[in-house]
């Protein structure tokens, strides 16, 4: 028997565990542990991936137990991309944060890997589960560690906002677990495949709707839709970079995944977009998400503030693709889940090298970081164009996807925020860059032999080189978008 | 603020009341949720797994996955206070009380440690003298509801029961011991160290059980796997194999809530506090 | 208004749920202090477990410990009637939940205490105002 | 028509890009550095020669690279359009490489290593997108280009640069994101392909409005052609170094844009649909706005390289307007002029670059009389005027007289004074400078204080020199160009 759909999850949970053991015998080894534990996890989604490609949906009974008794881990083409994905950035962003970690939480480090992988395990047992209420479970675990980190980075005010984050992702998260009660009230059962097949006939229910309710409620709380987006912002930007790296590109998309995972295979596209015929109010939605998130974008200070207002743009993106109700929209979103993780990652490898340097980056304290950290800001600029939606980078070919969508389904509103927000992202963007590029300014014409020469102070070798990597995959997964497409995504949604 | 809350609120209860409009009425046996997934439980489950309560058996065995990652949650909450609280840096002011004469000294340099013993002893700031009948009740009941803890954990099998419950009754046993004397006494009997580590030991051993499974064979967590590495009676193997994760989680959840006890109280300087 | 009345009796189970959540949730948003809002929150939460827990109700019926079980090799003999137990599963899962629950309010706490360590106040409008105090966030 | 699949024109395109890190790698020794730019030069041109008796032939080198959706690809296609602007791309990039060793050393610029390696970028983009298959690979290296180039536009880091730089991308990358990105969607949506062919891609899915709408879109949202009122980008990118300048705002990046509508009018809405819809004299009056009323703005900038930039602006609109005729004859004649117009308008940068080096000069008023002392520049200078204004002997003269003739065999009387209008005023903004600069009295006469000037360095002279003899050598011989026009429309 094949285990590998729960070493993906048990991997991370027991290197956690061992490095709590580790934080307190010898500290120096909870790095390492974290380290191996994370690359078996990868390895194992790599695996579970090439697997589900060649020979279709993976089921994994835990205990033996079959499905509704038991939980079963239901792996088909969709989460074993967001597997591989959350994996892999996680592991990735491990070892650049080896340095971030020692300049930030130097005296607790081994907690942090065991809180860190902890997170990992959550976010991956999300993906993988293939019951409602283990879902619950594990989006607690995310929630709970996600908490912890936020307030460990800003003495000031991570506390704080941590607390807000608390408040409202205990709503989220309740709100989600009345949803699953009122389905089990009505079901009777956990699983989703089996609450699937009972619900096909319960299409009428107000309880059913309600449910449904409440479980989008929830999950949007947790994914910060606007407007219920006003705990994300704070959260992200006061976390210790090597949090931030990765709850930015990965915490909404798991829950972008979520979402259409309880959209198409708990509650059935038929119900939500012919039963229920809500489509055009959630694009509506999505609309004002996308304008609201560039628009207070635009008014940011603070680098890491202005990307978390980005990624309240783009969680936009993701559910106005969702919920289209056709295909092309679809497909732009899942498209997007792995895009937008990848230069959201991107993004913050090189604002998590700007911290590591320059300890703020308020956008006075960016100037001249052209020459102060080329390498840096080439992966900075990338990333940004990625986000604008310049190809051949991946942001692009969603976008593109995500167009056709909205115009396949006539909501031309749709398209139109997608083209403003990609304005936005670019005046966003080139406000930063001019700063970094054209201050402090230099005297008259700056020559060869003028002192306009700035001594380069990189960052770490290993910030550079997973910057270099993912900077590099945001072109190869824009170029092979179609692969994408036509072996994962299509497949997927026949 | 106030008022949006209250329309939100009102909202939000008028959806959920609109939903249970086609609810069951209650108790009615014949409900979904009595029928489906119960029936196969309480029909199946003592067969299965050799364990009378159904609780303990869908929890620790057909959903024990789930009670894994909730285990997890909790060690999760330890290490977070610990992270969140946890304040190394020594203390600048120190009290002292001389036994013999009830003086109490007030030491303003950090740097000035008096040799705690019969003579002095270190005291908070805001100490109250421990009254003797409170300390020498507890001190008697602090065993017993020890006892009665490991008998919460053991028999949680067959009796309301189990893991969760045992492990908060002996860790309350060690809160109680910290607010009848002090955190101090606390401190020092069981060590910052060994707390942590044994949280992380009992999620382990829950996971450890669990994963032995995959390479006796089996799925993860399937126990009925490990019967060649158990002695006894192979019919009882699941019921074996819950007992340990519930001992795991038992000891884990222990660990856990002294550790948050004592975080919080103290704010996380472990000197003083309740 | 009698037929109301019938329903809320008859289902007063659901309603007080009901009731108790919005009583946490109007905590939760309305009021000013951080400790409040937590018990808010805990009422919250104790109301989703009341639900849960008044599904796996069956009339009739009692705790879901199967009885005459014990030592096992009678069991095959003893006939188990699935009405006579209450449902097991939302026990569990209520477990699971106020697990959770405890978990998360001690996280809270812990956060609470930082916040007074750092302000000396968790009232929400001064708080706000001490963080105008220090000026420009970072 | 035969297809032949090949790797060159990747190749041709990506060895710029390969060349870039061992520019970044050898930026302490700038001999070595500018060696490379040769070497890549030289095989990117001969790469492109070498495709051209292929095309010559009637055929067409195709390379489909990466598949994104159905109908939509990066692909190449290079076919004799392609091939024409990629043969004056890639010639011209080599004669600038020279000028702009010349230039940068000569003026002593801060940078260098960025500059070449953002103008190798440049032109791989510039070659890409002369060789794109569908109008998605056109849009990504469009994209490219314009983003390269900023760093070029702004090379000087001051405040100027950085408010020209902020204008030059709110015109490039803000139309083409919110016009020409949401045409170019839609049009995939109703025809499922975006693949150019000369009979256009839609079939009978589009009414009138909407391909007037569409056809607007790609128009303006191609704001590298400079229609107005989406041109002041181009007088503001001045700022940057010459050789950008020349070779981008005169040949690359402007024709690009051009280049771009060209490909959507005859490859992407076909020649018969939008005769059918008679929508060409919507673009072409656009377009002969546009010549009429820059060429008047040029006439009152003293600065020489803004007289240029509205020039150009304007000379771009010729090339749009003679698309635009749909008719044989004024297709010819707006393709060529791409070519045309490029060795001429280049000729006059490297001379306004070159004067400026040599003398620090860059208003008109200030170079009464420099003639007499920079003869081979002004020489240069005349005959680019000469082409840009459309005169014998340069190769300026062949295509303003197939667009003229285009006018007729359209009928259009009306813009065929448009036509006429404009030479006479592109003769009053060029002409009185060489004639100033030959027979003008210099201030240094007045101030009696002579200061030697000469020429430039060799550097800057040879490449303005050898422009202005391919002007001239292709009044004699535009026949390559014309058979190429001819095979890529199939007229």
């Amino acid at each position: 028997m094949d285990n590998y759909p729960a070493l993906i999850v048990i991997t991370p949970l027991l290197a956690a565990l061992l490095a709590g053991i580790a934080a307190w015998t010898e500290e120096r080894l909870s790095y390492p542990i974290a380290l191996i534990g994370l690359a078996v996890s990868m390895f194992a989604a790599f695996k579970v991936l090439m697997q589900v490609i060649t020979s279709g949906t993976i089921n994994y009974r835990m205990a033996g137990w079959a499905p509704p008794m038991g939980i079963e881990y239901t792996i088909d083409l969709l989460n074993a991309m967001v597997l591989l994905i959350v994996a892999s950035i996680a592991f990735f962003n491990l070892i650049a944060s080896y340095k971030s970690v020692e300049q930030e939480t130097s005296d607790r480090a081994g907690s942090f890997y065991a809180i860190y992988l902890l997170f990992v395990t959550g976010l991956l047992g999300v993906t993988a589960t293939g019951d409602l209420f283990n879902l619950y479970v594990l989006i607690e675990i995310t929630s709970l560690t996600s908490y912890t980190m936020v307030a460990l980075g800003d003495r000031d005010r991570g506390p704080l906002a941590s607390l807000n984050y608390i408040f409202i992702g205990v709503i989220g998260a309740s709100f989600y677990l009345l949803g699953v009660g009122y389905l089990y009230l009505k079901t009777g059962s956990l699983n989703m495949v089996d609450v699937a097949n009972i619900l096909s006939g319960l299409h009428g229910s107000s309880t059913i709707l309600v449910a449904f309710i409440l479980c989008m409620l929830g999950i949007w709380i947790k994914m910060a839709l606007f407007p219920m987006h006003v705990w994300l912002p704070n959260a992200y930007s006061y976390s210790p970079v090597a949090f931030a790296r990765i709850v930015a590109p990965l915490m909404t998309k798991v829950m972008v995944y979520v979402m259409i995972r309880l959209m198409i295979t708990v509650f059935g596209l038929d119900y939500i977009f012919e039963t229920l015929n809500l489509s055009e109010a959630v694009v509506w939605l999505a609309t004002f998400a996308i304008i609201a998130g560039a628009v207070m974008a635009l008014a940011q200070k603070n680098l890491k503030k202005m990307l978390a207002y980005i990624i309240v743009c783009e969680i936009g993106y993701m559910v106005g693709g969702a919920w289209m109700g056709n295909q092309l929209g679809m497909t732009g979103a899942i498209l997007h889940i792995l895009n937008d993780a990848l230069m959201t990652f991107a993004l913050f490898l090189a604002v998590g090298s700007m911290v590591y340097k320059l300890k703020r980056v308020d956008f006075i304290d960016l100037k001249g970081l052209f020459g102060k950290m080329p390498w840096t800001m080439a992966g900075f600029v990338l990333a940004a164009f990625s986000i604008i939606g310049v190809p051949p980078t991946c942001g692009f070919f969603s976008k593109w996807y995500l167009i056709l969508g909205a115009f396949e389904a006539g909501a031309y509103h749709f398209a139109a925020a997608l083209v403003i927000s990609s304005l936005i992202c670019a005046v966003l963007f080139f406000k930063v860059f001019e700063i970094c590029f054209f201050e402090p300014m230099p005297e008259g014409h700056g020559h060869e032999d003028s002192s306009s020469h700035v001594a380069i102070e990189e960052a770490p070798l290993s910030m550079l080189i997973v910057s270099g990597l993912v900077s590099i995959s945001l072109v190869v997964a824009g170029l092979y978008s179609g692969t994408i497409v036509n072996t994962i995504i299509l497949p997927f949604l026949q | 603020m106030k008022f949006l809350g209250f329309i939100i609120v009102c909202l939000t209860g008028a959806l959920l009341l609109y939903g249970t409009g086609e609810f069951p009425g209650w108790g009615d046996p014949h409900s979904p949720a009595s029928i489906h997934l119960s029936n196969d439980y309480i029909e199946k489950a003592v067969e299965q797994t050799q364990v009378p309560n159904l609780v303990t058996a869908v929890l620790a065995d057909y959903r024990g996955f789930d009670t894994m990652f909730e285990t997890a949650v909790v060690f999760c909450a330890g290490l977070a206070c610990f992270l969140l609280l946890r304040d190394f840096k020594e203390k600048k002011e120190r009290f002292y009380r001389h036994t013999p004469t009830g003086v109490i000294l007030h030491v303003k340099d950090s740097k000035k440690v008096l040799k705690t013993g019969k003579e002095f002893e270190h005291m908070d700031k805001d100490w109250v003298p421990s009254d003797l009948i409170i300390k020498t009740i507890c001190r008697i009941l602090i065993p017993f509801i020890q006892i009665y803890a490991l008998y919460v954990v053991a028999h949680g099998d067959f009796s309301p029961g189990g893991g969760f419950q045992g492990g908060v009754i002996f860790g309350s046993s060690l809160i109680l011991l910290a607010i009848s004397y002090d955190l101090k006494v606390l401190v020092k009997r069981v060590k910052e160290k060994i707390l942590g580590i044994f949280a992380a030991i009992g999620v382990l051993i829950y996971v450890g059980i669990a994963a032995i499974c995959m390479p006796m064979g089996g799925n993860f967590l399937d126990y009925s796997k490990l019967a060649p590495l158990v002695p006894g009676d192979p019919h009882h193997i699941r019921a074996l194999g819950m007992l340990g994760v519930e001992i795991g989680v038992g000891i884990a959840v222990t660990a856990v809530m002294v550790i948050i006890y004592i975080n919080i109280v103290s704010e996380g300087r472990h000197e003083e506090g309740l | 208004m009698t037929d109301l009345l019938t329903l809320i009796v008859a289902k007063y189970n659901y309603w007080l749920y009901v009731i108790l959540m919005m009583i946490g949730l109007y905590a939760m948003i309305a009021k000013n202090n951080l400790i409040k809002k937590l018990v808010g929150m805990n009422i919250f939460q104790t109301a989703i477990i009341l639900f849960y827990v008044s599904i796996g109700y069956k009339r009739d019926a009692t705790i879901p410990i199967i009885q005459n079980a014990h030592g096992g090799n009678d069991t095959h003999a003893a006939v188990i009637h699935a009405v006579d137990y209450i449902n097991p599963l939302p026990h569990v899962l209520m477990l699971t939940a106020i697990v959770v629950s405890v978990a998360t309010f001690g996280v809270a706490m812990a956060l609470a205490v930082r916040v007074y360590q750092r302000y000396q106040t968790l009232e929400e409008d001064e708080l706000r105002m001490r963080l105008v105090d220090i000026g420009p966030e970072k | 028509m035969e297809t032949i699949i090949s790797i060159k024109p990747l190749l041709a395109v990506l060895v710029s890009l390969f060349v870039i890190p061992v520019l970044v790698s050898s930026s302490g020794k700038p001999n070595v550095r500018e060696s490379w730019i040769f070497v890549a030069g030289a095989i990117k041109l001969v790469l492109v020669l070498s495709m051209l008796p292929v095309i010559l032939g009637g055929k067409q080198i195709v390379l489909t690279l990466f598949e994104i959706a159905p109908g939509a690809a990066i692909a190449f296609r290079v076919d004799g359009l392609g091939m024409l602007f990629a043969i004056v791309a890639a010639s011209l990039y080599i004669v600038t490489s020279i000028y702009s060793i010349g230039y940068m050393r000569g003026l002593n610029e801060h940078g260098q290593t960025r500059f070449v390696s953002f103008f190798a970028l440049a032109i791989s983009a510039t070659i890409g997108a002369a060789f794109s298959a569908n109008l998605l690979t056109l849009y990504l290296f469009y994209e490219i280009l314009s983003l390269a180039t900023y760093p070029l536009v702004t090379h000087h880091q001051d405040a100027t640069s950085r408010i020209s730089g902020r204008r030059y991308l709110t015109f490039i990358l803000g139309t083409s994101i919110a016009l020409v990105l949401p045409a170019m969607i839609y049009c995939y949506h109703v025809t499922g392909t975006l693949e150019f062919s000369t009979a256009g891609i839609f079939t009978g899915q589009l009414s009138k409005p909407a391909a007037l709408v569409l056809l607007l879109m790609f128009v303006f949202g191609f704001a590298k052609a400079g229609i107005m009122p989406f041109h002041t980008w181009l007088p503001a990118a001045m700022v940057a170094p010459t050789p950008v300048s020349a070779l981008l705002h005169a040949v690359a990046v402007v024709k690009v844009g051009v280049f771009s509508i060209v490909r959507v009018i005859t490859g992407i809405f076909g020649v018969d649909l939008l005769a059918d819809f008679n929508l060409g004299v919507v673009v072409m009056s656009i377009a002969s706005v546009t010549i009429l009323v820059s060429s008047c703005i040029a006439l009152s900038q003293d600065e020489l390289k803004r007289r240029l930039a509205y020039s150009t602006i304007s000379q771009l609109s010729y090339i749009i307007f003679g698309v635009a005729l749909l008719s044989p004859q004024g297709l010819t004649g707006g393709v060529i002029h791409i070519a045309m117009h490029a060795f001429g308008k280049i000729t006059l940068f490297f001379c306004a670059g070159a004067i400026f080096v040599a003398t620090g000069k860059k208003y008109i008023s200030q170079m009464q009389g420099l003639g007499k002392k920079m003869p081979f520049t002004f020489a240069a200078f005349f005959v680019g005027a000469l082409g840009v204004i459309g005169l014998p002997p340069t190769g300026g003269f062949y295509s303003k007289w197939n667009l003229i003739l285009g006018t007729l065999e359209a009928q259009q009387t009306i813009f065929m004074l448009v036509l006429l209008v404009s030479s006479f005023l592109n003769a009053f903004y060029f002409l009185p400078i060489v004639f100033k600069a030959f027979f003008g009295k210099s201030e240094e006469e007045d101030n009696k204080t002579p200061v030697k000037i000469q020429e430039a360095n060799l550097c800057l002279v040879i490449p303005l020199i050898i422009t202005a003899i391919i002007s001239v050598v292709l009044f004699f011989y535009p026949t390559m160009f014309v058979n190429l026009i001819k095979i890529g429309l199939s007229i």
